[in-house]
């Protein structure tokens, strides 16, 4: 199985365990990863909220790379796997649309013909890798490790169509194939705040501080996230947390890193020391610590 | 001794069937030649042109007109036909409908040239010689007749009195049309000589026809042993008896072979290639489009298959996309 | 005591083109058929910080009163979630009925200042125009800088943090291509031949 | 003044009608451009052509200006035809000397160029004015009406169409699929506004089907095909095997307290799920017939044949036998009323109201089985941990106004909301919110109701309801269901801790509508319900003549409303069969015996085998009787033998010549 | 001034479903091109070629064939009747140098007066970039050279 690779601008930064973790997992089961050449940021949502035409230019410059390698394109990140999947949709639909973003292309000697199927890591690995497959990598299963899965907004809304839009069950199927007791979590779609965590503290913080301390409430060891973003505001903000809200502590993981102990992959490869919840001690309690 | 009726026969774009069907009268035609007096018939009398000219307008009893009008020579003699004549009889199926050479009105005149002078696998002609309806050369004057870039039947040129159908038309028919006119009983002006009634009430095969026909194939009758006493459409063969005036005595029936419409539609239709088709798309047996379309794949010419006779005078008359070529200067 | 404020609208105060003109954006076109449900408002978390809910910006938008929608701090509070969007029964694509205002509220410079997502979006904007990538150390500095230069210190553990766990560097990120990207931009905003 | 007969004399009249047509297609200067029409006589404007004076107008002119041909443009055929052939015959012209011109719903009302529109008015009257010349005087057909009546369907709707067609002396046949007749409406606790227990009103209605001697009940059977036309329809019945005999089956319940299962097992279909009931059963204590039924899904005995058979033993009018077989009846009938209802939204396709995932979120139906005296509760409203709720909410319009799953308001939701609320408070004295998009109490005393709620003390909030999770924010949500809301009036997001929610889910089309619908030969809209003839004029009447609609088939409506649409339907019925003979459009095809080939290409493209082969003859020949005058053999008939009166060959090239050769 | 010009359209719609659906389009007021005439028939099953061929010889610039869905004919199977004449019709057309799509066969049933609309706008639209057709025009050009002599 062969995909083009959009990493997006988190994972070569605060995402950087997600894109270590995805790589590791994606070896082992046979997939192979192609980084498209100089791909820029897909614009994420704060391009869209200063300008329109642009933002779906700026988006449809990776498109316009990644189509000649005639491979499905695989975009981990959340936002740019919606902004992606959005742009290739907008001009679709909207010809006046298209028309600019096709003179913006052609400015910058691209085109783009439409044909680039954008494919989340989820999807990729329930329904072309297969549930089946992973079962038959797992050497260490996550037995009884409680996770809460938390798929936050962008991926299953509101354009993905392999996952229900509220109530999303593909990552809690993939979890329980690696051993997981998956706890039932109403808030997995719920917003964690987004970009304001930063921007409006006061907000952005309670928003993630309601995530974990439902988690808590509901036995989880840990949060599986599948965005950077989620990860990053779970993660980052715990210690805000506790002095402005509630003193309550769960570690955020990537699902993928939580499928890479399962393989056996050890917590480094999987760039789980770079936390800052660590997740050692709970992994540890359900005896799933790897020496770091 | 009262004078003799005035009749003449005249070809334009035909094969010289219509006027072979005039000798197969055989005796009859003896008979024929007491009754009447020719005024024209180049092929079998030494008549000019001029001949015919010098005749007072409406001098002519009647004349059998064969054949489409292809060139301007067609043109100047039908009108002139019909001036000395008062009965103008467009005789066979290309006077009638335009017939076999109106099917030239799928092609441009250029086309058509082209193919002849030029394309035809046995046509030397390096030079790109051309024929033109004025030429000069060493001081000598040659002209020929124009190639009209439409095909037409004789109605669509001059009001035609009759028409007598047919490719060619039987000598009973003609027989009968003579004797009507010597006796003064034609029908109205306008009316076709021939029954009214398609071809299938006469055809020696209509018992063999089924109520519950549907086509899940169409084959064609030079790939398949035809039983000779089935109904051809029975057979999965297009047969245009349906849609085709009767009254020729289903000779083609009789040698095995479809009717191919030489006697046009029935006075109730407009366009016989339409209602042909109209009757047999109808019973194709399939309700998806993918699957009509492979049984009328093996309709692989409907043109030629619905209109062999009858393109010129049908509604469409010729293909659309088609240039009107500048003809030579007269 | 607070003083009292007259709250009556007058025709005069409203743009009456203003709803069309939002509608006319791509994925707004839905924007008329709203019946007030309120379904976006209990879908969004963040409604509850809001000074307007959704479903009210929604009305003022199709009402035409655009001070108030683009003013309102609630459409720098979406974090496009898309839940709303999900969920309206009639359809709205309200998520981008809010870049939309958003949009047009930076184009009129009318969002309250200091304000800090604006300002961000403005800094990623530059940011990306320029080197085709973002960097979060660089964006978030720039960030602080325009804002409040002292919250910076808040978020020095933060950083630290970060800069321990390798998830963070001051090395600016950049694409090989960024004049390209540049006149890309500039010719998709292009207006051309175009009736504004 | 003497005219030759066949000399065309053609009158135009051109409608107003209103502002409708004149204010968009200028009329005056149509019926200007139509008087320069070869063979028009008289060409006129009017205000409403179909009003009296337009239509005595054309009765005048007839007479003054010896017109022989009428052509009135106006609206569509499909409403006023009718009308103007009536007019036109009153003036002394056979009817079909007639041709309509639809200037409004096609023209002026789907355009919005005047220029345009008037150009494509002028037009349609050449066209019309061409066809005109070459129609013929024809007679109507006339057949005689089977007087029988067949209903489908034995909710209210059909139970009261059968009654008024009994009561009028009509034999009616009521074809019901489920082993009762009563419906929805029997599984209701009260009916709104007024609180009547719909049992103590329907009940009565259903004895009196069973007992009236001019009805033929069938439960548990389907009309399994329609064929025929207009008062002479021919219907198949399949009856299917219920495993007792009904005319022995005395409804003494013996065989259910004997059957082996001593318990109930099968969720019970007439409670909403919320009771178990037996393989051998009767669906509730008044069901009609009272006749006990066998479910084949789920007897022992139907399945493996390896049964005590108890149940067999216990009655002793040996009525239960197990090796009935499914019978066919087929009828004669002259109409056909249609009363087939409607189903529940599923309320599990909107998973953020947690049907199925929740305890204790219920539908309504299920709510209104669970106030009942009689129901599976015996009335209690009980909490599935046995408590007695404190708060209920009940969220309006689930699975309506929705374009995701249903778009059409379900009109009677708001209204047994409220009376759900009523009875829940009365039962439980609990808070009951009611969340709702707006209240539609558009009935008589049904405002009045909704104040009377308030005044009870019901909560009102106008938002629709994004979600009900057991995520707990706060120590009084905890182990409560909560209701987030935004209450749209006072502007804010609400969280409203519930212990039980009632989903007030809408009304669809039955699942196999669509297959109903083809059966009848109806149309259906886009929804699914079935498509009446007209709107507004005739609401009960469908596109196939003599089939009639009642009910909750034709669209969402209360119970007063159904009756009165059964009622209706019923009326139009009995007009039908009352009058004994039908008149048919005399649009029917017919050979031109001596231009006919006899090449057979019609006799297998009719669909009514109204064409058959004379042998003897050598020709085909068109039954008039059997054509319904489609003119499918007409356009195949490749020597133009056939004939199809009202739309000949000419009439038709006359029309198309009339669109597009501009005079 | 020559007017500009507008695709001619004529339309055959089945009494039952087309012909009902373009009534409630307009009982809805939903706003479409002006270049259609519609010819009523009962049935789209009553569609005889000749009507299609002489449409277009009497100047139309596109014909539109509406009819219930397969399925649902009122008269139980003329739709199908109709579509196979009109696979051959197209391709008689084609062969004649008319472009298939000026000749167009739609299932729109009683209830898609939205269909309609759309399906007039469409052809319109397609039909306007084909250009006119004007077979009149084109005969009258051809019949040039036997009129000069007449």
């Amino acid at each position: 199985m062969r995909y083009a690779y959009y990493p997006g601008c988190s994972l070569k930064g605060t995402g950087k365990a997600y894109e270590e973790s995805l790589l590791s997992v994606f070896r082992t089961l046979g997939v192979e990863l192609h980084e498209i050449e100089d791909w820029n940021c897909c614009g994420a949502t704060s391009y869209s909220s200063v300008h329109n035409s642009a933002a779906f230019a700026l988006a449809a410059r990776n498109l316009a790379l990644a189509e000649p390698l005639r491979m499905d394109l695989v975009a981990p990140c959340a936002a740019c796997y919606l902004v992606l999947e959005k742009t290739k949709r907008y001009i679709r639909n909207h010809p006046h649309l298209d028309e600019r973003v096709r003179r913006g292309l052609q400015a910058a000697g691209l085109r783009y013909e439409g044909n680039v199927r954008v494919r989340h890591p989820l999807d990729v690995l329930v329904n072309d890798v297969g549930l089946d497959a992973v079962r038959a990598k797992v050497k260490r299963p996550l037995d009884g490790l409680a996770v809460a899965p938390y798929y936050g907004c962008q991926v299953v809304r509101p354009y993905s169509t392999f996952d229900h839009q509220t109530y999303p069950v593909l990552m809690d199927r993939l979890l329980e194939a690696a051993g997981a007791k998956v706890v039932r979590y109403p808030l997995k779609t719920k917003c964690c705040g987004g970009s304001l965590t930063g921007t409006q503290p006061d907000v952005g913080v309670r928003l993630a501080w309601f995530l974990i301390r439902e988690a808590k409430k509901r036995g989880a060891d840990v949060i599986a996230t599948l965005c950077p973003l989620c990860h990053f505001n779970l993660d980052s903000y715990q210690d805000k947390i506790a002095r402005t809200c509630e003193k309550v502590s769960v570690p955020t993981v990537y699902f993928t890193q939580l499928l890479g102990l399962a393989f056996g992959h050890s917590e480094k490869s999987l760039g789980l020391h770079r936390n800052i919840v660590s997740a050692h001690a709970a992994l540890a309690s359900r005896s799933l610590a790897t020496a770091g | 001794m009262p004078e003799k009726p005035k009749i003449a026969f005249y070809w334009c774009a035909s094969c010289g069937g219509c006027e072979e069907s005039a000798v197969d009268l055989a005796e009859g035609i003896l008979g024929l030649l007491d009754a009447v007096e020719f005024v024209l018939w180049p092929v079998a009398m030494d008549f000019k042109k001029k001949d015919v000219e010098s005749l007072a307008d409406g001098s002519i009893t009647a004349t059998f007109l064969n054949g489409a009008i292809r060139t301007s020579e067609h043109e100047e003699m039908a009108r002139l036909l019909r001036r000395k004549s008062r009965i103008l009889i467009a005789y066979g199926s290309c006077a009638h409908q335009g017939g076999i050479p109106g099917l030239a009105n799928q092609f441009s005149r250029e086309e058509i040239l082209r193919g002849v002078y030029d394309d035809s696998p046995s046509t030397n002609n390096a030079e790109g010689v051309r024929p033109r309806s004025d030429h000069r050369e060493g001081g000598f004057r040659v002209t020929l007749p124009d190639l009209h870039n439409v095909v037409r039947s004789l109605d669509q040129l001059v009001p035609v009195d009759y028409s007598l159908p047919g490719c060619p038309p039987t000598p009973k028919l003609l027989g009968e049309a003579v004797r009507a006119l010597l006796a003064g009983t034609l029908p109205p002006r306008g009316s076709v000589l021939a029954p009214d009634v398609a071809l299938c009430e006469s055809c020696p095969r209509k018992d063999s026809k089924p109520t519950d026909l549907s086509y899940q194939e169409f084959r064609r009758p030079h790939r398949v042993a035809l039983d000779p006493a089935t109904c051809f459409l029975a057979q999965g063969i297009v047969c245009m008896g349906p849609a085709t005036r009767g009254g020729c005595e289903a000779p083609c029936i009789g040698g095995n072979m479809p009717c191919t419409g030489c006697f046009g539609p029935t006075s109730r239709a407009r366009d016989q290639g339409a209602k042909a088709l109209s009757a047999i798309a109808s019973s194709v047996e399939p309700t998806d489009d993918a699957a009509i379309d492979r049984v009328l794949d093996g309709i692989p010419d409907p043109i030629g298959t619905f209109y062999r006779y009858g393109l010129a005078r049908s509604i469409l008359r010729r293909k659309a996309g088609l240039p009107v070529d500048p003809r030579e200067a007269r | 005591m607070k003083p009292v404020r007259q709250t009556i609208k007058y025709e005069a105060e409203r743009d009456p083109n203003f709803a069309r003109e939002i509608a006319a954006i791509p994925g707004c076109e839905n924007l008329p058929s709203c019946f007030q449900c309120g379904t976006c408002s209990a879908a969004c978390l963040v409604s509850t910080f809001m000074d307007y809910t959704p479903r009210r910006v929604i009305a003022l938008t199709r009402s035409g009163f655009k001070d108030e929608a683009l003013r309102c701090q609630t459409i720098w509070l979406c974090t496009s979630c898309y839940a709303c969007t999900v969920e309206c029964p009639k359809e709205i694509q309200i998520t981008n009925i809010m870049y939309a205002l958003k949009q047009r509220a930076i184009r009129e410079k009318v969002y309250p200042k200091g304000f800090s997502i604006p300002v961000l979006a403005q800094e990623f904007y530059k940011l990306v125009l320029k080197r085709g990538r973002s960097t979060e150390s660089w964006l978030v500095i720039r960030l602080f800088w325009r804002t409040n230069i002292l919250k910076i210190l808040g978020m020095a553990r933060l950083g630290l943090n970060l800069l321990r766990t390798g998830r963070m560097s001051f090395r600016a990120d950049s694409i090989r291509q960024t004049r390209e990207l540049q006149r890309l931009l500039e010719a998709a905003e292009a207006e051309k031949g175009m009736a504004k | 003044m003497e005219h030759r007969a066949d000399e065309p004399r053609i009158g135009v009249y051109v409608c107003h009608c209103g502002s409708n047509i004149a204010g968009k297609v200028r009329v005056a200067a149509v019926a200007e451009a139509a008087a320069l029409l070869p063979g028009v006589v008289v060409s006129r404007d009017s205000k409403y052509m179909c009003s009296d004076p337009g239509q005595e107008m054309i009765q005048q002119d007839i007479r003054e200006h010896a017109l022989n041909r009428i052509v009135v443009a106006s609206c569509s055929p499909l409403l006023h035809e009718e009308t103007f052939r009536k007019a036109t015959e009153r003036g002394g012209l056979n009817p079909y000397f007639f041709q309509m011109v639809n200037l409004r719903e096609h023209d002026s009302w789907v355009h919005e160029d005047a220029d345009a529109a008037t150009e494509k008015a002028v037009d349609l009257v050449r066209a019309a004015v061409r066809r005109v010349r070459f129609h013929r005087a024809l007679e109507k057909t006339e057949v005689p009406v089977h007087p029988d009546v067949l209903v489908v369907g034995g909710g209210i709707a059909g139970i009261h169409a059968a009654l008024t067609l009994a009561d009028a002396g009509k034999r009616v046949y009521l074809v019901e699929r489920e082993p009762t007749i009563g419906g929805h409406m029997a599984r209701f606790d009260k009916t709104f506004p007024t609180l009547d227990c719909a049992a103590c009103i329907l009940t009565p209605k259903m004895s009196s089907v069973k007992a009236h001697p001019n009805i033929t009940l069938w439960t548990y059977s389907d009309v399994t095909s329609v064929s025929g036309y207009v008062g002479n329809f021919k219907v198949v019945v399949r009856r299917r095997p219920r495993y007792v005999r009904e005319d022995l089956c005395v409804g003494c319940l013996e065989c259910i307290d004997a059957c082996v299962y001593k318990e109930g097992r099968v969720p019970d279909e007439f409670n909403a799920g919320l009771g178990k009931r037996k393989p051998i059963y009767i669906p509730f204590p008044q069901a009609t017939p009272q006749v006990v039924v066998v479910d084949p899904a789920s007897c022992i005995r139907v399945k493996t044949g390896k049964c005590k058979s108890t149940c067999v033993e216990a009655c002793d009018r040996d009525a239960i036998v197990f090796d009935q077989k499914e019978e066919i009846r087929e009828i004669e009938v002259g109409a056909i009323v249609v009363a087939t209802g409607f189903e529940t939204f599923d309320a599990a396709r909107i998973p953020q109201y947690g049907l199925g995932v929740y305890d204790d979120v219920y539908t309504s139906l299920q709510v209104e089985r669970m106030v009942n005296s009689s129901g599976p509760t015996l009335g209690e409203v009980r909490l599935k941990n046995g408590s007695t709720p404190r708060s209920i909410g009940i969220i309006h319009c689930v699975g309506s106004r929705d374009q995701k799953t249903n778009r059409w308001c379900s009109r009677v939701c708001c209204m047994y909301s409220l009376k759900l609320a009523h009875l829940l408070k009365e039962h439980t004295g609990a808070q009951v919110y009611n969340f709702y998009i707006d209240i539609r109490a558009a009935g008589k005393g049904y405002e009045e109701f909704f104040d009377r709620l308030r005044e009870e003390g019901v909560n009102f909030i106008r938002g629709r309801v994004a979600e009900i999770t057991d995520w707990t924010m706060t120590p009084e949500e905890e182990g409560r269901l909560v209701i987030r809301v935004e209450d749209t009036l006072a502007g804010f997001v609400r969280r409203i801790p519930v212990d039980m929610v009632v989903l007030a889910v809408g009304l669809e089309p039955a699942h196999d509508a669509q297959e109903v619908r083809r059966v009848l030969n109806i149309g259906c809209s886009n929804e699914g319900f079935f498509m009446e003839r007209h709107p507004k004029l005739a609401p009960v009447e469908t596109f196939t003549e003599g089939i009639f609609l009642a009910g909750c088939c034709q669209g969402p409506k209360d119970i007063p409303d159904t009756v009165a649409q059964a009622g209706a339907a019923a009326a139009a019925a009995l007009a039908l069969v009352d009058a004994g003979r039908v008149e048919l459009e005399p649009n029917t095809a017919c050979v031109v015996d001596e231009a006919c080939s006899g090449c057979k290409t019609c006799v297998a493209l009719c669909p009514y085998t109204a064409i058959s082969h004379d042998r003897e003859r050598g020709k085909a020949a068109v039954n008039g009787a059997l054509c319904k005058g489609c003119g499918t053999c007409v356009a195949a008939c490749p020597s133009g033998a056939i004939r199809q009166n009202l739309f000949e060959d000419d009439q038709i090239f006359g029309e198309i010549e009339g669109v597009l050769v501009h005079a | 001034m020559p007017e500009p010009w507008e695709p001619r359209i004529v339309a055959f719609f089945c009494n039952w479903c087309t012909y009902t659906a373009a009534d409630l389009a307009g009982v809805s007021r939903m706003k479409y091109a002006p270049n259609t005439r519609v010819v009523r028939v009962m049935c789209s099953g009553r569609m005889d070629p000749q009507f299609v061929y002489d449409a277009f010889a009497r100047g139309a610039d596109g014909v539109l064939i509406g009819g219930c869905h397969p399925g649902d004919c009122h008269y139980i199977e003329g739709n199908y009747k109709a579509l196979r004449r009109f696979r051959m019709i197209r391709r008689v057309l084609r062969e004649m140098g008319i472009e298939e799509a000026r000749c167009r066969l739609e299932w729109i049933s009683a209830a898609e007066g939205e269909k309609v609309r759309r399906v007039v706008n469409e052809m319109v639209e397609e039909v306007r970039r084909l250009g006119p057709l004007d077979l009149p025009g084109r005969a009258a050009e051809w019949d040039e050279e036997v009129s000069a002599h007449a």
